[in-house]
């Protein structure tokens, strides 16, 4: 009896594919089993394939896998999608009385298991409640205890009244007593239970709630997938903390109605994807000439252009790292991990207000749309510090006035970082603009205070890099010869990619990459390794290029570029691949679209041999 | 509030920089009735904030002295949108040129108008590009010979009071710099409105603009102010002469006296730049929501 | 150009690509009004430019057939006067959703309105954000409940046709997508406008609008049509329609008797895409003006 | 007796600085000299100083040099900012009876030759004629004859009747002969002629040029500093071959303008400035993932936000490598002299339609507003080669079907480019789309094909690295171990500044390297050299990196970003301070801003003693 479950749900876009699984994974949760789930999904309403797939345990999961256990197939193609991870014993829950799937043969080694969704919905109340029918029905194949779905049937439906409750408990109730009493067959998997209690959510949300928890209060933006459920989490939260939320006309708008609150004190955020992220280009330049704290969150889809919109990718470093005309002083922060979207936008407005600098905030579609559990306490709330950097108040502005009584909103400091008050604060008032300005912020083309208010922008980096632990996070051997590399959502696949490689004997060095800038000095790290590895989901391999010029030594890549995250059992194939000299295709999916790509002059000098 | 009631006086809003502007042009006298509307309303510059475009126009920024930020070309308005929501007990003005906030900006304008924030919009309209050195506006003449338009732009002029009202605008005026005791009047008006005050400025550009000069606005301006039968409240009235394409009015030409201010309506209350030190109270509420 | 006198057929103007549409979508009907009324005007697949904006509007750029570029999120204004600037000779339509045209694109829309670029713009207004899943769009009502708006967005909503009459449009119509004659007959007249053709189109989102439905759009419908009185080239008569804001109304609302494209007014005439293998014939006087 | 005069006017802003400079560079053009301007000049219409200069000679020039012979002085500011370049024996000419320049005392050294600009421009017609009078004080000067300038005055005036022409020709005389007659001193410069007939012209006009000789006719722009020019330039002359300038409303609407006109087969074109080139990078992406051939121009100007509109700067570098979300293939092409900006150009152009790509042309405040001299052989005409790429047309088109008689726009070929039909060609009808697309040009989220068409794309830049010749410009001693290499507009500065070491006995090899990407491999020659410095214009050394990537070899750096080109003598300076082991400031001008920016890794690596 494995402890890891791979459960599905598919079907059509509109098909209420999503909800389904959720109901499924709280329901887990609630049983006190860790979740990880992940998506497939059109960017289409109705007609595209989708599903949400959850892997549990008892233990902690960090990544995916590719392979099924349970599969509810609300439509063939479901199945065709999966077949792949479909695997001798895995079984498939579908409704053989529906039209479309009366034909439906299940693949080889699998069990089919025919359960009459439609007609038992109806009986307990209306078909519309086939999906938890199946949920019963899921229920009795795993051993799992049905009652645990009622609380989020509750959640879920509650406001529909208590019979719409009522009667879905009992849609579950059927589909669980279809399988024990019609099919009676028994099937080797067994959900455990645990006492542990466990919080449910993704990556969006949990940038949300550390927006809240760091005092973030205005929030402009605009809607795109897959940052959308930034704003609609914060609508109708934030309000309750004194804040507001601004749907704006567009992500120019977003962008710099966020400024102008920031610049009246709020700290505030706009979180938006690739395609805002340009339109933005401008005004983040202004907002860093005028020194204006702020954080702007990307997270990344497919691209380039309108790309994938529903699909992974983390194509985005170069643009963070370097859009935006003229010489731009920035923070680029990263997640890694759900949990990490929370604690990094937390660290991100302190950063902001410290430094005085615009802040990317960077995460990718997988992380974004993956719901995992976790303790509660890994968001804990008393822990949350507030650093709002040089405010100055009250009669403190003094020491920052020149002669004439003026405040220098951009005074030359030493550490580069100038005081900044707020607008109301009595004998601070100042302009500023994104005209090169003197330290009152008036425009100026003086060459020395042009030199001096470059050299000012850039010394908050070097204060930052010099004062901040920039530190990476490392997993695996130390010692290892096999460093690898990479940075965002991939953290949980290479870290179960290296339990596997473990088992076959390889132990490898890991570190994660949180900042990407300012950022860890890896040269040491590097140097140390025989092999160095850059893992990303993007066709250039942009970190490592970041790590190359840092470094000055050429790294070896693997990419990933069709869409989809990386999965532990393919990036184990495509490590132990590359250290076996190959291309880095590993011996998984040919077709998956990862590629070790190194530049035409390093491809001579390491002379890979495939 | 009154002039009489304040302390504060107009030139407490002007700051101690040269402007730049050529001797002549439209925008000292815009400036000027700016900053005596500001005064008049018994604002003070530590509590005011001003946001400029980029333009000749865009200057002003630099020569008042109150809070200000000087943006991006176009996207004067959104920034104004943002101080005004993050603390409501800021005055809250923008301005800018007639290509900054019906050319780049046309956009915002029609949302920030119809979103009827509680601030006030100056622009300063010259019917040219200023600062790039004379290339047509989107106000300018269809026949407007430019370096860009050398047999003129061929195209219908925006009429920004048409744009403003289709916009669903709660406050409308337009007057003409040098007309400074009016200027001043409706822009106190505008600031005064409960919503978005939005006045268009004829504000003559002495160097690149040979049409739209101040004789031309002196003898064309009808003032609406003159006309006791006028009602500003009645849309229809304002319809009629904000299409009429024969002539050009000056006052507030329309008002909506029922106007209620985006603030209001979202319930947005008191400055947010004051936070806690740590998590706010109730934060861990938002953990629990999702068990 | 009537359609007996061409070949062409509406289902030319399709494409053999499976519409992924919601069942029930407004989009439908409004995509078969814009294909007959392509093929009434006697118009060719191959002499056709589509431009679709984003949204699940947008998608018909691949469900009809003939050239067609889908572009980014607003912009698909400003390429259609790009293609048809560059060829006159090609019949250009311009279509996209209320978020693309009204809200991010409003700008662009203002500016292609005065410009009255010789082409259509069909508008599918579903007053939703279909695409993204249901957030508020610049034409929902003041209370609509989303996910973005659980109050409702508290804001005027855009009026497209009061937008277009401020912009200076020559051609205004209204449709609704499931009186499919009435809508096609519309396209069709906006296609055969010497100008800009705009038309908005009520077409109804059934997954994520349960307000603006084809019942509700159905029983308030006026159709000006009907009203043999109707005069579409009396302005005044059409700010009345326009601005009133108690009633919907169909068919032309407003054109321009006497509009003259911008092609015309500068002289563009014929395909740009022609070029000689070298330097053009007079190339070489350009140099000579820099002695 | 100099060949070499530098020559100045400066007053105010609004003063008419500029066209009287203008008239005083075709009067030296017109007999015969080679004429190189660069300008001064705030971005305020007025109130700000302003100045317009000249250096002259009967060779060829390429740069500006920090030293002043005779200076027109309309204000004292005027001489107050240019002291340092003011010598023995420079002569101001300024008019002693106006009340602001009453007081006025010539620096040491220097001869004031106080004339009365304004009563004899009075007597002569007009007060307005008092530049001119200047201008004939300055022939005095410089024993020029005084008729040089009458061809330029009647294409300034010619407009406006032939009186005030002839008022102009005799306010030019009145001068003339006052310092004849009135001061009759003798001064050191007299400017010989030759028989040689140049065209005198700026960079924008240049790009302008190029464009329509390239065949470009569609034109859509917003005007911006310091790109105006182009879209001046182009309206009112490109209507007379076929095309159209459209003024868009913002620079969103003009790129997106272009690609449709673009799409309609048309060459087209859009130019900015920073700021535009943000606004512009959503855009980007889509002509890119479209494949749509388009030329996007960036006259580069000081950043970062609205920076030094009239200063400048090369940072956007990093911006046109890097911007726009996604994996973008794209050229990147820089003009580095006023004739190369028409070269380029057309080479833009070939190169956008042969790989349907956009292409990036990369230009600087100091190439656009140099008005410089060229034999007119330099532009010629008959030389210009169109290649338009595949175009299919005709029956041609079959072959670029599928089964079903569909145009394949997207076609995966071997070499990455596609076939292309333009709106009208029968049976060629498609679409095109940003999202990611079949060869159909139908979007897609299969995972094959996405990978088929990100290889596809990118496999169009490896067929152009390998098909054509991205060629560096090669200048001074190839076997030197002193490697500079540069891009834009310092190459003119660097070629004098060579000249100048050389009388040191200091050679150098010096690569301009005009394309940025894909660019030249330069490993060999870094491999090959003992000293690579990068001089560029910008703060933090963008070029540099990118060397530093490429060859994995730590550069020094001469960066300047003051917002004043670099001129000869100070690049010779940092130079020799460089190799010299020096920080780079040289001994020139301490406040300058030229620093010597390297990796703090690097720093101490490299032991620099000072
Ligand atoms: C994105 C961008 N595009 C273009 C410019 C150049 N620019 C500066 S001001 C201006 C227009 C000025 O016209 P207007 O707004 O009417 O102001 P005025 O100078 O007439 O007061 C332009 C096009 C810019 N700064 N930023
Ligand atoms: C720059 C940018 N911002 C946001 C988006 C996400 N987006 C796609 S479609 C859309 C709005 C769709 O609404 P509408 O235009 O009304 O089209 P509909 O789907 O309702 O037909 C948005 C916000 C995007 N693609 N690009
Ligand atoms: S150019 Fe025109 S708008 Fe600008 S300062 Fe001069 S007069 Fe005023
Ligand atoms: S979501 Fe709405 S607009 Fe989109 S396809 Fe479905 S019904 Fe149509
Ligand atoms: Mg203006
Ligand atoms: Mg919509």
């Amino acid at each position: 009896m494995p402890e890891d479950l791979n459960w599905a749900v598919g079907g059509e876009a509109g098909d209420g594919i999503d909800s389904t699984g959720k109901i499924f994974a709280q329901a887990l949760s609630r049983a006190g089993r860790h979740v990880f789930t992940s998506k497939d999904f059109a960017s289409r309403i109705r007609g595209g394939y989708t599903a949400y797939k959850i892997r549990t345990s008892t233990e902690r999961i960090e990544s995916v896998v590719d392979s099924l256990d349970v599969l509810i197939a609300l439509t063939q193609r479901t199945v065709e999608e999966n077949t792949e991870e479909l695997h001798d014993g895995s079984v498939i829950i579908y409704d053989g009385e529906r039209t479309m799937m009366e034909d439906f043969e299940a693949p080889e080694g699998t069990v089919g298991l025919s359960v009459p969704l439609q007609r038992l919905a109806e009986e307990a109340g209306g078909a519309i409640m086939q999906n938890v029918v199946a949920l019963g029905a899921a229920c009795a194949v795993c051993e799992f205890d049905v009652s645990y779905l009622d609380e989020s049937l509750e959640k879920r439906f509650g406001g529909k009244g208590s019979s719409i409750v009522d009667n879905n408990k009992e849609a579950a109730r059927a589909g669980r007593d279809y399988v024990n009493d019609e099919i009676a067959d028994t099937f080797p998997y067994d959900l455990d239970t645990t006492d542990a209690d466990y919080v449910l959510l993704n990556g969006d949300e949990a940038i949300g709630m550390g927006a809240i928890a760091a005092g973030c209060r205005f929030y402009a933006g605009y809607p795109i997938t897959p940052a959308t459920d930034v704003m609609e989490y914060l609508k109708g939260r934030i309000e309750r903390f004194g804040g507001h939320v601004v749907q704006a006309e567009d992500e120019l708008s977003a962008i710099n109605m966020a400024l102008g609150a920031a610049r009246a004190g709020a700290r505030a955020m706009t979180a938006t994807s690739g395609p805002g992220i340009d339109l933005m280009a401008e005004t983040f330049g202004l907002v860093a000439t005028t020194e204006t704290p702020m954080v702007i969150c990307d997270v990344m889809r497919s691209g380039p252009s309108t790309g994938m919109p529903t699909k992974q990718e983390q194509g985005d470093l170069d643009m963070l790292l370097h859009g935006g005309h003229g010489e731009i002083p920035r923070f680029v922060v990263g997640a890694t991990t759900v949990a990490e979207c929370f604690h990094k936008t937390i660290e991100a407005f302190n950063l902001a207000e410290k430094y005085q600098t615009p802040v990317y905030l960077v995460a990718d579609l997988a992380l974004s749309v993956t719901e995992q559990t976790y303790p509660p306490e890994e968001f804990d709330m008393d822990a949350v510090e507030v650093d709002r950097g040089p405010l100055v108040r009250g009669s403190d502005i003094e020491e920052w006035t020149n002669d004439s009584d003026q405040f220098t909103p951009h005074a030359a400091t030493e550490s580069g970082v100038s005081p900044r008050t707020i607008p109301g604060t009595a004998g601070g008032a100042h302009m500023t603009t994104g005209l090169e300005h003197d330290e009152l912020g008036r425009r100026t083309e003086e060459t020395e205070v042009r030199v001096e208010q470059v050299d000012k922008r850039q010394r908050k980096v070097e204060t930052a890099q010099r004062d901040e632990a920039w530190t990476a996070r490392e997993f695996g051997d130390a010692d290892s010869g096999t460093l690898v590399l990479s940075w965002g959502s991939n953290e949980g696949a290479i870290r179960e990619a290296m339990e596997l490689l473990d088992e076959q004997g390889t132990t490898i060095r890991f570190l994660s990459v949180p900042y990407l800038f300012p950022r860890p000095d890896l040269t040491e790290a590097v140097e140390a390794a025989e092999e160095v590895i850059v893992v990303e989901c993007n066709a250039t391999g942009q970190f490592a290029d970041v790590i190359e010029h840092d470094t000055l030594t050429r790294v070896k890549r693997i990419n990933k570029y069709d869409g989809v995250r990386f999965d532990a059992d393919e990036l184990a194939a495509h490590i132990t691949d590359v250290l076996a000299g190959g291309d880095g295709k590993g011996d998984s999916d040919p077709d998956s679209g990862t590629v070790n790509e190194t530049d035409a002059e390093t491809d001579a000098e390491q002379e890979i041999t495939t | 509030m009154s002039s009489e009631s304040s302390d504060v006086r107009f030139i407490d809003f002007k700051s101690d920089a040269q402007p730049t502007w050529c001797p002549g042009c439209g925008d000292f006298g815009t400036m000027n009735g700016m900053m005596k509307a500001l005064a008049n309303t018994g604002n003070h510059p530590d509590d005011t904030f001003i946001v400029a475009g980029i333009g000749c126009s865009g200057k002003i920024g630099t020569y008042m002295h109150s809070y200000a930020l000087h943006g991006v070309h176009g996207r004067a308005l959104p920034v104004g949108i943002g101080v005004k929501t993050a603390n409501p007990d800021l005055e809250v003005m923008v301005s800018g040129g007639d290509g900054d906030g019906y050319s780049i900006g046309a956009g915002h304008f029609v949302h920030a108008v119809r979103r009827n924030i509680d601030m006030s919009y100056v622009v300063m309209d010259n019917r040219i590009y200023g600062l790039t050195k004379g290339q047509f506006s989107p106000t300018s003449r269809e026949d407007f010979e430019t370096a860009t338009s050398p047999e003129g732009p061929q195209q219908a002029p925006v009429n920004p009071l048409a744009l403003a009202l289709a916009s669903g605008a709660t406050f409308i005026g337009q007057t003409f710099s040098s007309d400074a005791q009016r200027h001043a009047q409706v822009v106190q008006e505008a600031i005064e409105h409960d919503g978005f005050g939005f006045v268009n400025v004829y504000s003559p550009c002495v160097t690149f603009n040979d049409v739209d000069t101040y004789d031309y606005f002196r003898e064309s301006l009808v003032d609406l102010g003159d006309d006791e039968e006028y009602d500003r409240t009645d849309e229809e009235a304002a319809i009629e002469r904000i299409m009429d394409s024969q002539k050009e009015y000056q006052g507030v030409i329309y008002q909506d006296p029922d106007s209620v201010a985006y603030g209001e309506k979202h319930g947005i209350e008191g400055s947010m730049a004051e936070i806690p030190d740590g998590a706010p109270d109730g934060a861990t509420d938002l953990v629990r929501e999702f068990y």
